[in-house]
């Protein structure tokens, strides 16, 4: 199953898994392809298998599945923390930023100074570093509470704190792993209108995981559904301009997404 | 001081006075005659544009390491460690130059006992396996038809233990007797009521045999004989004088004692063991060859050569000086 | 429902029963009430359990078992410390040992520490040096004496090197522990964040393994003191310059408990100022800036 | 897009590929390619380590800037060592050290252990007496053998006195310090499960602490085998078993560099066996259990 | 601020903080009583002011707040875990099970043995322990990874087991923090069929937070929300028998309290 992909050269001539992909982001160059990449640990069964997949330059990728399919699993391929058991895959040389599943703070810094490490390693000089974390961390909304240690922030205050550090890495490939999911329905509706924001002005390419269809839809130009056990890609649908302007159209979308969800779901139960 | 060493051992210029002697000795009452030519002045006076640097051991192995580092020079201590670094060196580290101390070593055991034949299943110490003491002890078990292992079996338990720790096991009442040198066989008997039952001084001829030796590293005898010749006058002069002032004796010594270490002996213990020791400056040569028969035979040493560890010579040129006899070196030099 | 009851620790809304409630040795106290407290107890307490020792051991001495001059008292050790306090003995001692134990053990943290992360970080000299490493640990100090001397000659450089073999190999270790016992996910966030080696060492590493490490230098420091110690015990004299040690063995050689139990003493002593006033303050900042002190009995 | 390349690690998807790169000190490769070759590079590296250093130490010989009973070469030693073998000394000292040493080590954790778990339970406990006994840590074990002598006489129950003066603070040391970096959040977990204050010791602050405590344990080991040997070089001979520490010392009584060096080798060596036999798997087990182990250099 | 409410003897005489309680619990006895509590850390600005509120036995009450608002501070003052630095409460004297908002597994025990030491401290004897953590594994859909350590587990994996451990507890009062928060749509919906039929079998207290205004309405009885700076219970509203058959009556609800929820937060805006 192994398949080295070098004779390709990264230069865009791998086919999309998907065809139909949106006609706004199907001429750009691809960065991230996935290759029947597959995924085990130690002797266990297979978590991830078969995963087929071409993400292009700019585009917001949701990804959904059951808890344990193996999306933090594929996500951590995709960065490059994990190898693939098996397959191949291409992914932008200098790394990606990722926001992880719990928000992964260093304990001994404050959340501020978790956001300047970031900004430090990327090589910003000290000044900038300091306005440019207080920028971000008041984009979150944490203006208030940016020299408090993590032990001392709320579960929703630290995955925002975590959320700034990813924005603060500025690298052209983000993902993010359940980003809001501890943030009130309120908050994370101010932080949906920002993460598009900064998509649309930076032009970064995101995939995120999200448990929350709604999310997807709102967010997403692109759905992936993970299986469960093996994960595999089973459905993927495109968010056209349309999904976004009409609410109904948007919620038919939802509501399919949830039935497909939940067929995969039952196919274990 | 390691510098100094590498000098001696790389120069290879004329015998000449050297510009230092570093001598190291024990502060302990056997080192009489180094404490009395060290605190008087004597040995000072005698090397006369030699700077003299002291340095205090506690014990010989000490001293024979600092002398192979070159951190020493000299020094004044028992016959054994001598002869270990000699044989181990191949005759390349020491000289043994002159003597200074002899006897002054007993066996004190608790009052109870008043026979040799009373030390069965008894548990006695020395100061150190294999040491001169202790190959006494065994031997003379041995002539009384005692087994012993230097493994500590046999029909006496011999335990080497450290002298001041002696005294306290005695004064405990955990061992029975010691074979010790002075002034720990006079504390044992004055502090802590034990009683003689052996002086070394009788399994001897003549009841001599070297306590205390002075030597020297083999390369700087070599590089500076005249500088070792001033020392040898001062250590003939100390020993005169230790000789021919015996009332002032204790006190001098006691004073040097207290300035090296902080504590004199107490009177009486420091009059005792001085009327055990004898001050001479022959090494006693003749008493070598039997120490070291005496530790085979014991099973704590082994057979070696010690043709060579003596060079008396400049002994000899001193007593000559001095008019008095010249020391033999029994075949050893 | 007769089961719901006020919870007896809540029940006590004042600071004063709070209080009372914390002597009882509740781990649930409050920060704030914690921190007006620790100075008195955390002098007040050691100082009791002192005390408490000294009267027990002047008792089992009036008891008369023992003769007094085996067995000194505690006013006999006293008068003792008091002798040797006055010849300055005491005081040179303590500063010669203390100025040593800085000096050595600052060198050794320097020298370990980045051999620590350095074996800490690459694999292939872990595997290499680490056993050895370990080895050199569980030697004795006083095995290094002989060979020291030949090399560097009764010079203070012999007491070092004795010193530094102790201490290194345990800092090492200790800082190797530390950084075994890190979370991989920090390490992770540091490979996002774009860390090369060394700013992983330093950025996330080091810092993560920190309370470890003081772990680790707190060990490290009990062995470099006891290596002097030792070092001074026997390679003692002449230009050697007189420290604890020296005064232990000293006393040792003259058979004098009360000089033996008054340098005891005296380097206990040391020891625990040193404990309460280096490392007790530092491991506490440290616990406490990651939140880790709540519940802890430090 | 041109910075889209190939990312260097995941190009190579062979396990061939991910060895040689492993080889490359990198650390992240998978579990399963590693615990392949660990018995190898686990042995052979300190192997290696060691012969670099002994041809190191026989070049330095050869040059013969020293005199070859001072500073002996291996081979030489070696030989010493034979001797000793075949006079079965080496035997006996190896097996009467390891005894105690053994004997003495387990005696000290199963003292030290509930004294430690008490201390860092009970805050007036710790208060009181954890100062007293970072102290006892550095009080230098060949202190205690003058009063151990009084005390014991020369029996065994001296030197496992003074080994125990020597590890048992150190483990109740590092079990506290273990203790100390335990997140609270797993007490307040336990508390919320109901345990009572011995249950929350055994299930929850001991596994919490283990991999600090066998850090700790690793430590008081080492205290524990150089008290040890303290003990045996100061109170030797007679009715006490000859030991590693006893043949050290006859070594140096002797002026014989090669029985030192001997005997410093064997006691390395002994140190080392017991670490990559005892505390390396032990370590390793406790770390992979609970998902430390990946990026760690172990 | 300090009272002590001890002459109440925890009879139930105290009123409750809403006058309006649903008739089915107001006749019960109260488990949870907080009086005018208040908690702030160190020296900072109060987290909570003056909360009042009687929680009665058998009752099921979401709680709802923003982000940082103080919902996990004060589920650990009822707990007993924390006290209040003013104000005074009365709660259950045998404790409270929990359920934290990181899922808080023992890392060095397997999924099983961290429920069956919940069991254990309890006081359950070992086979049936082992019975028991087996099915309530299996209750949250674990049945297959009982035997993986903690670090081997995904997030909203970790989640369930905590679940799954804060049901072992079989405690009369259970409080819940965030406890679907990182579970997909379906999952999550399987679970709070699960959760509700165990209140209503075996007639727990329960007190959960959430995010999820729908998940509140479709589970609580009682709606509480808590203002952020400091936290008060700003609002409360009762969800009816009728909310739960008729979904334009829950839609309706939800949207109100969202409306709610946020002006609350806009005020800090
Ligand atoms: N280190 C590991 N060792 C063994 N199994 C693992 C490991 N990491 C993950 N798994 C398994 O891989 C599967 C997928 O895990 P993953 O974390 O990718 O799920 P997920 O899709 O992110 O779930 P969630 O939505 O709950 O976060 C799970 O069944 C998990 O048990
Ligand atoms: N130990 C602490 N020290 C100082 N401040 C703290 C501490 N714990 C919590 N806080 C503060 O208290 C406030 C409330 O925290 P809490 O965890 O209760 O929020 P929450 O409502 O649970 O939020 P979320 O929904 O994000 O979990 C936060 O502003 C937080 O910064
Ligand atoms: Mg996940
Ligand atoms: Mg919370």
């Amino acid at each position: 199953m192994t398949q080295l992909l070098s004779e390709h050269g990264g230069t865009g001539t791998v086919p999309s898994a998907d065809a139909g992909t949106g006609a706004e982001s199907a001429g750009r160059a691809p960065v991230v392809v996935l290759e029947n990449l597959g995924k085990s640990f130690g002797s266990g069964a297979p978590v991830l298998e078969d995963i087929n997949a071409t993400i292009r330059q700019g585009e917001f990728v949701a990804l959904l599945g059951a808890s344990g399919c193996g999306k933090s699993t594929l996500l951590n391929i995709i960065s490059g923390l994990d190898g693939p058991s098996s397959g191949a895959l291409e992914v932008p040389a200098d790394g990606a930023a990722f926001m992880f599943q719990d928000a992964s703070l260093f304990p001994w810094l404050t959340a501020r100074r978790n956001v300047e490490l970031a900004l430090k390693l990327r090589g910003v000089g000290r000044a900038e570093r300091k306005a440019r974390s207080v920028e971000l961390l008041e984009l979150v909304n944490l203006g208030h509470s940016m020299d408090k240690r993590p032990h001392e922030l709320s579960g929703g205050m630290r995955q925002r704190v975590a959320l700034a550090r990813s924005l603060a890495q500025d690298r052209p490939l983000l993902l993010m792993d359940e980003p809001f999911a501890a943030l009130d329905a309120i908050t994370r509706d101010l932080l949906h209108n920002e993460l598009e924001r900064v998509w649309k002005e930076t032009g970064r390419t995101i995939i995120f995981v999200t448990h929350n269809v709604r999310e997807a839809v709102r967010l997403g130009q692109r759905v992936l559904l993970l299986s469960s056990r093996p994960g595999r890609v089973v459905a993927e649908w495109n968010v056209s301009e349309e999904h976004r302007t009409d609410a109904g159209a948007a919620g038919a979308l939802t509501a399919d997404i949830t039935t497909r969800l939940r067929q995969e779901i039952r196919k274990h139960a | 001081a390691s510098s100094a060493s590498r000098n001696v051992e790389t120069s290879v210029a004329a015998p000449t006075q050297a510009e230092t002697l570093k001598l190291g000795y024990f502060a302990n009452v056997t080192h009489a005659p180094a404490l009395i030519g060290v605190n008087n002045g004597i040995l000072a006076k005698n090397l006369g544009s030699t700077a003299l640097e002291t340095q205090v051991f506690n014990a010989g192995p000490a001293a024979i390491e600092a002398l192979n580092a070159g951190a020493i020079d000299a020094a004044y201590l028992g016959p054994n460690p001598a002869i270990n670094s000699f044989v181990k060196s191949g005759g390349e580290s020491i000289r043994i130059i002159a003597g200074a101390t002899s006897g002054g070593a007993q066996l004190v055991v608790k009052p109870g006992i008043t026979t040799a034949a009373a030390l069965k299943g008894k548990v006695l110490a020395t100061p150190q396996l294999g040491g001169t003491q202790d190959v006494a002890l065994r031997s003379w078990l041995a002539g009384e038809g005692f087994a012993t292992t230097p493994s500590g079996g046999g029909d006496v338990t011999i335990n080497p233990t450290d002298n001041a720790s002696t005294l306290k096991l005695f004064q405990e009442g955990k061992i029975d007797g010691a074979w010790l040198p002075e002034p720990w066989a006079s504390r044992l008997v004055l502090e802590a009521g034990a009683k003689v039952l052996v002086n070394e001084a009788d399994l001897w001829d003549k009841g001599e045999f070297a306590t205390t030796i002075l030597i020297v590293n083999k390369s700087y005898l070599e590089k500076h004989p005249e500088t070792v010749e001033s020392l040898l006058a001062g250590n003939a002069e100390s020993i005169g004088w230790l000789n021919g002032h015996h009332s002032e004796a204790a006190k001098a010594v006691n004073a040097a004692l207290k300035a090296q270490t902080g504590k004199a002996l107490a009177d009486d213990v420091i009059d005792r063991s001085l009327s055990e020791l004898t001050f001479s400056a022959d090494p006693l040569a003749a008493t070598f060859p039997k120490l070291l028969q005496a530790g085979v035979t014991a099973g704590v040493g082994t057979q070696a050569d010690l043709s060579g560890i003596f060079d008396l010579a400049p002994l000899n040129k001193v007593l000559t000086k001095n008019k008095k006899p010249e020391v033999s070196a029994a075949g050893l030099d | 429902m007769p089961e719901t009851v006020t919870s007896p620790m809540l029940k006590s809304g004042t600071e004063d029963d709070m209080r009372s409630l914390e002597a009882g040795l509740d781990s649930l106290q409050s920060d704030a009430v914690e921190r007006r407290r620790i100075d008195f107890s955390r002098v007040l307490l050691p100082l009791a359990a002192f005390i408490v020792l000294l009267l027990a051991w002047q008792f089992y001495v009036s008891l008369g078992l023992r003769r007094r001059d085996l067995v000194p008292g505690p006013l006999d050790v006293l008068g003792s410390l008091g002798a040797l306090w006055q010849a300055g003995t005491a005081q040179e001692a303590v500063w010669t040992s203390l100025q040593r134990g800085i000096i050595g053990f600052t060198v050794s943290i320097v020298v370990g520490t980045p051999i620590g992360l350095l074996l800490s970080q690459v694999r292939l000299l872990r595997r290499a040096f680490g056993p050895l490493i370990s080895g050199l640990q569980v030697l004795p100090s006083v095995a290094w004496v002989p060979a020291a001397i030949i090399w560097f000659g009764l010079t203070d450089a012999t007491v070092y090197f004795v010193m530094f073999m102790g201490a290194i190999p345990s800092i090492i270790n200790g800082l190797i522990a530390g950084v075994d016992q890190i979370p991989p996910q920090y390490r992770r966030v540091g490979q996002i964040l774009g860390a090369s080696r060394w700013e992983m060492a330093v950025n996330v590493v080091l810092p993560a393994a920190l309370p470890g490490y003081v772990g680790g230098l707190k060990q490290g420091w009990a062995f470099s003191w006891r290596s002097l110690m030792a070092a001074e015990i026997i390679a003692m004299g002449g230009s050697l310059g007189f420290g604890l040690g020296s005064l232990l063995e000293q006393g040792r050689q003259l058979s004098d408990m009360g000089i033996v139990m008054s340098a005891i003493l005296v380097i206990l002593f040391v020891g625990i100022a040193v404990e309460l006033v280096v490392f007790a303050p530092v491991e506490k900042r440290l616990l406490r800036g990651r939140g880790l002190l709540a519940g802890s009995t430090r």
